[in-house]
């Protein structure tokens, strides 16, 4: 009669997006900023096309990090301020397969939706549209990886007063390297050299990261609900 | 008196709250056809007992068992067999009743939306269990987490507070429920404040500060 | 051998030992220091290439070092408490914490001040300096989150698994860094490279190193002292420490 | 002292400060951890005399 992993995966993952579907105008938020972020920097820098070009990877890659941050921290608090967090730590499915399902359906409304906007703002930016699959795959990478980040940032402030502020200063310079690798593969992208390298170790950051992160989520996930 | 063996055993539990020494090495056991009734001033670490022996809180030292096994080993099988209902609802206010329930049933076992219908009727919030929570009243959002703990078929209730915002016809509704459940072979541990006008095995715990 | 590591645990214990090592500490720290500047600043030999400018080595490189050691004492302190509830551990790194930090705030203000002769700037991007940032945001996320929460059990614990997290990133930051770093800085900037040392060079350089050590270890036993008293102050043995 | 080695061969404007700052840290621990210490201490005593008093009172 017990309900198994699987299921109890889908089942949270559904009910994720149910309660962000329910409010979509905070699901656009993150993307606005996006959008509007990436707008600053040409008219802070008011550049022909051609130098925004070379600028444009670490503006975009900037603006999605900062982006990414801003939906974070609703990944536990809205669960942990109504109580409901605890009901499903009770649930008698274990917390890990719990941070796993709550992480992937906020990457599927977030990250995701992140890489869908980003050839609006890529072509803004004068990027060509040869560059864009890679621009877009690394995107995805970029910001599946800050969500685990961000899970385990966000299961350490659950409870604190300003705690979205904490939750950045505490992830970005783990996300570095994210960005670094990340950048680069988009610039290689644009400059037409193959970003071959540079994708490979954005993918195996994500990789590390995606492993590892959960345990150390669901034990800053122990740590807050104690 | 049954064994410890085939209930919840609380032993010597002690708390710390910062500087406050919440709970001074407390102990309790409720075994099946029991219900213990937890009551006391404001402050003398009601709450904090009943979290203590759902396992949402490790305390420093004393050991919580259930059929005799702890449960930070065993906390599977344990979950699989209790329902924990907090001060708060804990309800999602965007969702509607019925989702709540089966987001949250739905998680220990497999429930037919039909069967949570039934078990919203009986606890008197079936025709608005298609409203947003957010619009119901405290009692009627009580209600929803006491349909919530009964769609749970859970042998061991932890309640706290059952009884708060529901007014007349709800009060009798959680009396009626509890004495079902425990006569039925089921366990409960309910924080209250005023007295429980039940007649089957109940057992008061006085906590003082 | 078993009981020594498991006194270790118990607080008044080793605020006893850390009470005791203090003043040893100090002056073997004094000592190599002295023996380290004298040598380093009079004796050794001005650099072939940077001159006398390479004499900054002798308080940048321990302060890098220095900050790296800290910040791994602090990520193993913290597992230790993490995994075996040692509430010493959570005091060592508490303790650790801000001493790391300063050492990488001399190691970054130090290593500009040595990469201005070579670089006409104090600031280029050079790749070790550029971990060496990153590894003071991991130091003020850390102090940060432990004084964010009222109740210091829990900050503790935070803190102690953002340390954790903390010390596996690091050798992937400073990799992707340096990794960076070739990308856009081509030959044309020299990297803030160690001559290669003769001797004479070196001892001053080992005992600079050896002394800032010593000078960690005894300001890990002086703080480490105050961070017991903080979270230990129902227990009874604290009345007869305080009182001494 | 011959006057070349305060000099430190032209980069004295960059190898004085530097140790300086050095010091100036090695500085700030002793002091900052000598002041925890106090501190700390003193937390201690007043939680004393708080524990003693309601020891008496009950």
């Amino acid at each position: 009669m017990t309900v198994g992993a699987w299921e109890a995966f889908v089942l949270i993952v559904r009910r994720e997006l149910v309660l962000s579907f329910r409010r979509p105008e905070q699901l656009l938020q993150p993307l606005v900023f996006f959008l509007i972020v990436t707008t600053l920097f040409p008219l802070g820098l008011s550049l022909q096309l051609s130098l925004l070009r070379d600028i444009s990877p670490g503006v975009l890659w900037t603006a999605a990090l900062l982006s990414s941050l801003l939906s974070l921290d609703a990944l536990f608090k809205s669960d942990a301020d109504d109580g409901t967090l605890e009901q499903l730590s009770l649930s008698g499915q274990s917390l890990t397969l719990i941070v796993v399902a709550k992480t992937c359906a906020h990457w599927l409304v977030s990250g995701a939706a992140l890489v869908v906007v980003s050839p609006i703002v890529a072509t803004a930016l004068g990027i060509p549209v040869a560059a864009f699959a890679t621009m877009m795959l690394s995107l995805a990478l970029g910001t599946l990886t800050l969500s685990w980040l961000g899970a385990i940032g966000a299961g350490l402030t659950i409870g604190l007063r300003r705690g979205n502020v904490l939750l950045s200063l505490i992830v970005l310079p783990l996300a570095t390297p994210l960005l670094i690798f990340g950048a680069a593969a988009t610039e290689r992208a644009i400059s037409g050299s193959s970003a071959v390298g540079a994708m490979y170790f954005l993918a195996s950051v994500c990789v590390f990261t995606c492993t590892l992160a959960p345990l150390a989520a669901t034990a800053a996930l122990r740590i807050t609900l104690e | 008196m049954n064994s410890a063996a085939d209930g919840l055993c609380v032993e010597k539990v002690h708390v710390w709250r910062g500087e406050r020494h919440v709970l001074k090495g407390l102990s309790l056991k409720v075994g099946p056809r029991e219900l213990l009734h937890i009551s006391g001033p404001n402050g003398t670490g009601k709450t904090t007992l009943l979290r203590v022996a759902s396992g949402l809180l490790r305390p420093e030292q004393g050991t919580v068992t259930w059929m005799g096994r702890p449960i930070s080993s065993s906390s599977s099988q344990y979950q699989a067999a209790m329902a924990y209902s907090s001060h708060e609802p804990a309800l999602k206010s965007d969702l509607t009743a019925l989702e709540n329930l089966r987001f949250a049933v739905g998680l220990k076992r497999r429930v037919t939306l039909q069967e949570l219908r039934t078990v919203l009727d009986c606890t008197g919030v079936g025709p608005i269990a298609d409203l947003p929570t957010r619009v119901l009243s405290a009692g009627q959002r009580r209600r929803v987490a006491l349909a919530r703990v009964l769609a749970m078929r859970a042998t061991l209730w932890l309640l706290d507070e059952p009884y708060s915002n529901l007014d007349a016809s709800g009060t009798e509704l959680m009396s009626g429920l509890l004495q079902a459940h425990v006569e039925g072979g089921g366990m409960a541990l309910v924080v209250a404040h005023h007295a429980l006008a039940l007649d089957c095995n109940v057992h008061r715990l006085e906590l003082n500060s | 051998m078993w009981t020594w590591f498991y006194k270790l645990a118990s607080p008044p214990y080793v605020y006893g030992i850390a009470a005791a090592f203090v003043p040893w500490l100090l002056s073997a720290a004094a000592l190599a220091l002295c023996y380290g500047l004298v040598a380093g600043l009079a004796i050794a030999p001005p650099d072939y290439q940077q001159g006398d400018a390479f004499r900054m080595i002798y308080v940048h490189v321990p302060s890098a070092l220095l900050s790296l050691t800290i910040y791994t004492v602090m990520a193993a302190a913290s597992a230790v408490a993490l995994i075996w509830r040692i509430k010493v551990g959570h005091a060592v790194a508490a303790a650790s914490a801000p001493i790391g930090a300063s050492f990488t705030l001399a190691a970054l203000v130090t290593g500009s001040l040595w990469g201005r002769p070579m670089w006409g700037t104090y600031w280029a991007w050079d790749p070790r300096l550029t971990s060496e940032l990153i590894l003071l945001f991991l130091y003020v996320g850390v102090m940060s989150l432990r004084s964010a929460f009222e109740d210091p059990a829990r900050g503790d614990r935070a803190a102690a698994l953002l340390a954790v997290v903390g010390v596996v990133n690091v050798p992937i930051v400073h990799f992707s860094v340096v990794w960076w770093n070739s990308l856009h800085q081509g030959a044309t900037v020299v990297k803030l490279g160690a001559p290669s040392m003769p001797g004479s060079m070196l001892w001053p350089l080992l005992a600079m190193w050896l002394g800032f050590m010593l000078f960690y270890g005894a300001v890990l036993c002086m703080r480490l002292q105050g961070e017991l008293l903080n979270r230990e102050r129902q227990a009874l043995w604290v009345r007869e420490a305080i009182k001494s | 002292m011959s006057s070349g080695f305060w000099s430190m061969g032209g980069y004295a404007r960059y190898v004085w400060p530097c140790f300086g700052f050095a010091g100036v840290i090695l500085g700030w621990n002793l002091w900052s951890a000598r002041r925890a210490m106090a501190a700390a201490r003193l937390r201690a005593q007043r939680a004393l005399e708080i524990a003693l008093a309601e020891g008496a009172s009950q």
